[in-house]
């Protein structure tokens, strides 16, 4: 069956989540291919626990099959419901196994434990890669503009951090001597002159192309998965959507390289999401490690959970808020003890990082700031304003990206990825290098906006008129602008619409890229910006209303916290976070004192673009992809009946059954073969349409062809039992038949037709389960799958049906 | 090359109101006791009040190793890449359509075929072979879902 | 039917929870009963609301009845699902209005924005309530030692506030003037007299028992809800339980004053859980101001829910732990929606409070601490000696205090409620007066051990013998003991001593009491114990190889920090509270640097807690009440299967049931008579027992009388159809038919027998079902209520079955 | 009064090593601007190096108020408790179990008597006494959840 139709098979009754791939099984255990399986270092508990994998008796171990029936099929949906069910087994088994003897009372407890030492393992490795993305970036963003003499594996802050003199000046007039900068390869040595402006400019241009040219060569022929910002695809995968190789290891190798490449080129595009990849890859590559995860997909994704939340801490040092974020934002199913787990591996992984101290600083974060300046009510006017401008920006971004992203898949644009990843780098490297707030690494600039104007700040718009008192050393007053921050008033907005245009064409390039850095950079300038007026405000009428007590503490406005306002307005406008947008701010600040302006920014900001706006830019791909994903946070508010949803409809053949006792082998054998529905519900007959159970096609074949292989007497006329009651005697003259009431899985989930599809609804999300039937007065009537759920809320939705395919 | 110390004593004054300089940075490095500004910039304690002096602490070596570690591995990446090409010139380019999701057991056939008439030596080599096969065959498929078909990642 | 039997009833086969108990229906609205009901101003919407109540058919308005069928009696469990389908529909309604007038629409958007003007209310009421309780607990704990001149309303630290006079000397030896000391009331000047050392005795013991018996009578008088923590019962309630009157007017009322009496007696209790429960109370009487939450069960627990989140803010200080609170220990349903509300909730009420700045030091908290001294490694092992040290604590005061409560339970003992809290107040008052420590109040006190001694603490433990260079002003180096310190020592352990076993005894009081304060004040002794411990080590042999570096910023070990390990790990072994206790102290502290200790803590806590004990104290008192709470937390790990649960067992009666089309009037009524269950299935015919739908008790009745009143004709041995197929002609000599279909609910939640019994308590933990029936081919077998669940865990669990019953 | 100021500056100085005294506090009602430590303790600016100045603000008329709301309330409880044990002295003993939970219509229909027969105060007042009578009954099924049975709150 071609793949296409698959997708397109839009018009089929595809109950039972419709057909096959020839995806191997094989590629479940991504890890194993290279070490034949012999990885999981409890063997013994993987090969025991397949024995009481059958959910359908009351622990009997009858079915052992010789593939597991419990792996599924690349672009597939997993059922929850029965993974649990098999972990409970399992663990059961092992408690039961444990209380035997002392060697099984210590693997049992090595199985308690083994949760916590992946999730150790996994905040480690995410917090070393976050720190050898850090460290790799920063280096290959300053080899655009010079090297390092005597150690070329130092960037710039690096290269001239210690010099063991005494100088007076401004910062930037101070010459590094240690830095060689590219122009001075010609001989040249004033950076004045235009000749050595254009060999630098240049080299900027041209190692910018050179990178971003790597980046995309080596996605494309290694790693395709590794492109974009990956966290569309992770919420669908932990909404329990299979995507084999989404989290290999060629993944995470080739997105932390790409990742140093493409940042280092300057694109405008962050770490954040991309981070949050990788530590999924290490925490899928962790949790093989041991079977009851490596084996169990829902288990695992509890795992994916926890690497998630240590992604975003290790991409913001604010381990709390990825916690949030994963909870928020990201994951699906978050029992308690995730939630606990997910707590302990962000911390380790932000804890490793800042052993790593990839910034120099002692922070896990290159914009940590520290002010404890107060904030006045009158200031909760302009954070408004910045909620409102973040909320407008989120929207009028969201919709000029999803369209030109839909332009990529519909029109010829998308057969050039690599032309479109070279055009895009050159225009963001001529385009920002004459600008220098463009021309600065993203998040230095980020840094740079967020952070109080101190002494040691040489970056244009500090550039105050200060005059010193001598009191107090953290006493920096407001003061009038100098020619500095006057000039800075026009080349930030031009820095601004640069990055928020570029980042439209960025965020969906074929390259890993995040959208977390370039969005706060926009809303950060914005937010400073306003800051300055205000603060110049202040200064130059002192004597209004609302300034009244305000110079007090002799500096009246912060434009820092405007930034930083500003950045969780526009970060909350695009991506809809709420309370972990909050939390990571605050984190970045680690005060309570602006938890306020922060949440009103964010409350403003989100209200403005979910009242012109449909949904944030993660949702959004995910409807541009037409991934299944049914998002457990949005409530189904219609009343529509399952009546109305199921298949098959009025129109459609009645519903493909098989009855308990009637059937024979080779009916059964054309049925899995014409067919290729997953799911094949048995009742008591034709007549009475009562359901018994549902049998399962992959087990149903391999059921059928292990009686054909080792059961002498069974031939296609053989009938098949799904029952207890069974002919005792063998009647001469009539084949054997075949009980197999074993693969029965006697408790699938029912409703009635008269069910309101919000239950049905709650049902999919609650109970992850993948279909169910749909009685009336106990006859069957059909089955809703979690496609039809899907395609029955897009329509309601009153999308376009045909640019909703589901996988 | 006594410039690039682990540690650094850096502290910050303001300059002299009168003077056009603004700013006064001296840095010296120094172990984290004697980090004070009377120490470091030799004023006066009076002086000292409105300097910050900070004691920072970095590695050089971890720098050392992420960078030359990162190099290596864009080289070696890049050196396969070539590889690659060169044996398959057309690897980016050729559309899939027709030959891919083949059934597996070919790929497996292929790796079987190898094993029996070798010694462990080429067994090994072609189960390597087999297991570069499957994932080559995967790249293209992964290729193909998200270059050409737009289904993932679009 | 006695109450008494109802709850010992746990032969009987309680299907459908059991009998029913006279309480009004009208205290549902428990502030319209003064008013007539005129409370809710979106009265219109509440009268057309009932219109669509009936959840069985699409958009059905057939059934009006007169008394609204959603109300559950007291004592019972509500329906998640039906509750969230009736708001479903409701809303439908409202944004159908919306669509068609300016009117509709301002109602519209009015209703959207309902919710949070609720939330903003509560948030503002729970603060001030904070507030008061605040400012009251610390006059009265002081009115015990003397009183203010010429403003008697100010308590010791705010009478002694100002002072215009420079003074030199410990703190403690400058005389405060304007206080007046009792002793003074008898000529007495010198404190150091035996006879005014008496007076002071007798004056705070004297007070001491006024108050708590002043505390106890209102309590029995007008209140009895108020006492107690109030949070076993607010998890119950919020996992879908009625408890008529707990959150009324008059518990609020009288849980606040009498807090205010029982800290200011100073026993042994702190007021963090009856904040939550005065929070909750506040959130019950605005949720009633909008009809959507005041009439919806359900709904009202969201509210609720982000309630009790602004009670842990207002305790604490701490908005997000308050958040993590509530969703970690408190609420059961917590959708992404209720989450953001109780944000903005703790984040008003954290405010509000903070503005009334009860303590004077601008923060909401009494013990806000700020100290940013690093700490070494080789402290991790003290770190993992206070958890383990937290978690035998937390062991043994749960088992202590839960046997005590039984005794109160079985034994004479809570026949003298009065007696036994004077007796308790006694004890107290006469024991800790001695020890100046224990004489404190007790949030002093811990605001005193978690803080770093600086040059104006002069409490016994600051007694350090310190040089001081003139450097830096922050440079209090570590330094060795002098008498008062020394004195410490023996003093601090009896203290902790005391306060340990005086809780004991303490918690289970009725009187309104928390646990939070005093467990906090057990660890951190035993933290600053052991801090000061390590320290003086330090002291002693610097040279140790652990303490290499450590000397390097002057301090070595900060013994606040212990102080605060330690509270956490006695909270964590206590309560078994994870990330939301981490997270409160770290916002106790508002920084990070701090996370890594605190969190070692509470994780080696909670596991040796878990090794030893069987819950956190909070589930034990739901244990040892028997409530009927079912744990969402909790994982159902066996292997049973529905039909080992379900009712019928094989020796009961057969299953009480309706047929379709052949019962009459007269048998029905005699049903609802005789029988006391709340849901009766619908069958096809008795003998294929097929299911049709279910019938609930109380709109069977209703309907029954409504026909027997409206429609003439009915008689009693008039034909009920529960079935669209009715005989279309009147057949003389038949009396007339009766349909109720609309009263039928056609979508009942069915399992097959075989379910395994996991994926069932998930349904009703996840769904909030209350009862499921089960099948078997189709066939109605029997059914299981939540009721059933809740045993059959506590059977699993070998719990005695006699000792856990539900109400 | 003037000493019951709503702000105080407290500057905290180390007394003199050598002295007995160890610790020197000074305490002014001073504005925000001037809670300086060389104002405020008249040292140099170099002594004023170890010293903590911070300025602090409170109400006075927030306590007040507060304290005394809560004193009355707890008065005005504390009489209706007395007036309500005067007319029923066993209230808080008395076992309910043969009256409780009576069924509701009983204590309606005490409240639908009194209603037509007369004026509008006389029914206003009826309704405030049913309205009473019910709130008592709750009251006492509470007490008798709590106290007698144990089923709640133990």
């Amino acid at each position: 069956m071609e793949r296409e139709k698959l997708i397109s098979g839009n018009g089929n009754p595809s109950y039972g989540e419709g057909a096959t791939s020839f995806a191997d099984d094989d590629d479940l255990l991504d890890i194993s291919t290279d070490t034949d399986g012999s990885v999981s270092f409890l063997g013994g508990l993987s090969t025991r626990r397949r024995r009481s994998v059958n959910g359908t008796e009351n622990g009997s171990d009858s079915y052992e099959g010789g593939t597991a029936p419990d792996q599924y099929e690349d672009f597939h949906t997993i059922d929850w419901a029965r993974d649990m069910q098999r972990y409970r087994k399992e663990h059961k088994a092992v408690s039961r196994r444990s209380s035997r003897s002392i060697w099984g009372r210590l693997k049992g407890s090595f199985y308690a434990v083994s949760a916590w030492v992946v999730v150790l393992l996994v905040g480690i490795f995410a917090g070393a890669f976050a720190g050898i993305i850090d460290i790799g970036a920063t280096w290959l963003s300053d080899i655009k503009l010079g090297v390092c003499k005597d150690a070329f594996w130092l960037n710039w802050e690096q290269c001239c951090w210690v010099q063991n003199n005494t100088q007076f000046g401004n910062e930037d007039d101070i010459q590094c001597l240690t830095w060689f900068q590219w122009y001075e390869l010609f001989g040249l040595q004033d950076p004045q002159d235009w000749r050595a402006y254009l060999v630098s400019y240049l080299m900027f241009v041209g190692a910018a192309l050179l990178m971003s040219a790597l980046a995309v060569l080596l996605v494309l022929a290694f790693a395709p998965y590794a492109c974009g910002s990956g966290i569309p695809e992770i919420k669908t995968i932990l909404s329990g959507f299979i995507m084999r190789g989404f989290f290999g290891k060629w993944t995470l190798l080739i997105k932390s390289i790409t990742m140093i490449l493409v940042v280092g080129a300057g694109l405008s595009l962050g770490k954040e999401g991309p981070l949050v990849h990788v530590a999924c890859c290490c925490g899928n590559l962790f949790a093989h490690l041991i079977p009851k995860y490596g084996k169990n997909e829902a288990k695992k994704r509890e795992m994916l959970s926890a690497a998630s939340a240590a992604g975003v801490s290790v991409a913001f040092g604010a381990p709390i808020g990825g916690v949030l974020f994963s909870l928020e934002e990201i994951s699906y199913y978050f029992p308690l003890k995730t939630l606990w787990r997910s707590f302990f591996c962000a911390m380790i992984a932000a804890f490793v990082l800042q052993a790593i101290n990839p910034f120099g600083n002692d922070h896990a974060v290159k914009f940590y700031v520290e002010y404890n300046t107060p904030w006045y009510f009158f200031e909760i006017v302009p954070f408004i304003l910045l909620g409102i401008f973040g909320g407008l920006y989120g929207v009028v971004f969201n919709r000029l990206n999803l369209k030109w992203c839909q332009l990529r898949i519909t029109s010829k644009l998308g057969k050039y990825p690599i032309t479109e990843v070279l055009l895009v780098a050159l225009a963001t490297a001529l385009l920002s290098y004459p600008n220098p707030y463009s021309r600065l690494n993203t998040s230095q600039l980020i840094a740079a906006l967020f952070r109080e104007c101190g002494p040691q700040d040489a970056i244009g718009f500090c550039d105050y008129n200060r005059t010193y008192t001598r009191t107090d050393q953290h006493w920096y007053p407001s003061a009038e602008a100098q020619p500095g921050l006057i000039a800075a008033m026009w080349q930030l907005p031009l820095a601004m619409i640069l990055q928020g245009i570029l980042t439209v064409f960025t965020f969906g390039l074929k390259v890993p890229a995040g959208l977390f850095i370039p969005t706060m950079a926009v809303g950060a300038i914005g937010g400073r910006l306003m800051g300055i007026a205000m603060e110049q405000l202040a200064i130059e009428h002192p004597d209004l209303l609302i300034f009244t007590g305000c110079f007090d503490s002799g500096k009246c406005i912060t434009p820092g916290l405007y930034a930083m306002v500003g950045a969780a307005a526009t970060l909350g406008g695009v991506t809809r976070m709420t309370i972990s947008l909050v939390v990571i701010m605050f984190e970045l600040t680690g005060g309570l004192t602006y938890i306020v302006p922060l949440m009103i920014a964010c409350m403003v900001s989100k209200w403005v673009a979910d009242a012109f706006g449909r949904d944030g830019i993660y949702d959004g791909h995910i409807h541009l992809n037409g991934y299944p994903f049914l998002d457990g946070k949005q409530e189904f508010m219609r009343t529509t009946l399952a009546y109305d949803v199921m298949s098959p409809r009025r129109t459609d053949p009645p519903l493909l059954t098989i009855t308990m006792d009637t059937s024979t082998v080779e009916e059964l054998e054309n049925l899995t073969t014409e067919t290729r529905f997953n799911t094949y519900p048995v009742i008591v007959s034709k007549d009475s349409q009562r359901l018994v159970g549902v049998v399962y096609r992959k087990e149903l074949i391999h059921a059928l062809k292990q009686a054909r292989k080792n059961q002498t007497g069974i031939v296609s006329q053989s009938k098949v039992y799904f029952t207890r009651k069974v002919p005792k005697f063998q009647v001469p003259g009539i084949p054997q038949h075949l009980s197999l009431l074993s693969i029965l899985d006697g408790s699938p989930v029912t409703i009635t037709d008269q069910t309101p599809m919000s239950t049905v609804v709650d049902m999919f999300k609650k109970l992850g389960i993948r279909t169910c039937l749909v009685t009336h007065n106990g006859r069957l009537l059909g089955i809703i799958s979690k496609k039809d759920v899907l395609r029955h809320i897009a329509e309601l939705d009153h999308q376009d049906p045909g640019s909703t395919f589901f996988h | 090359k006594a410039q690039f110390e682990d540690c650094r004593c850096k502290c910050v004054c303001p300059g002299d109101p009168h003077s056009k300089h603004k700013v006064n940075v001296t840095v010296v490095s120094v172990p984290a006791l004697e980090c004070t500004c009377q120490h470091v910039t030799g004023r006066s304690e009076l002086e000292c009040l409105r300097c910050e002096c900070k004691f920072e602490v970095r590695s050089t070596t971890i720098i050392k190793i992420v960078v030359i570690f990162v190099l290596v591995l864009i080289g070696v990446l890049l050196a396969y890449l070539i590889a690659l090409l060169i044996m398959d010139p057309g690897m980016l380019k050729r559309s899939e359509t027709d030959r891919r999701r083949q059934p597996q057991e070919v790929l497996y056939q292929d790796a079987a075929e190898v094993a029996p008439g070798s010694s462990y030596f080429g067994r090994r080599l072609g189960r390597v072979g087999s297991a570069q096969k499957r994932w080559q065959h995967k790249v293209k498929q992964q290729r193909q879902d998200v270059f050409q078909d737009h289904t993932l990642l679009s």
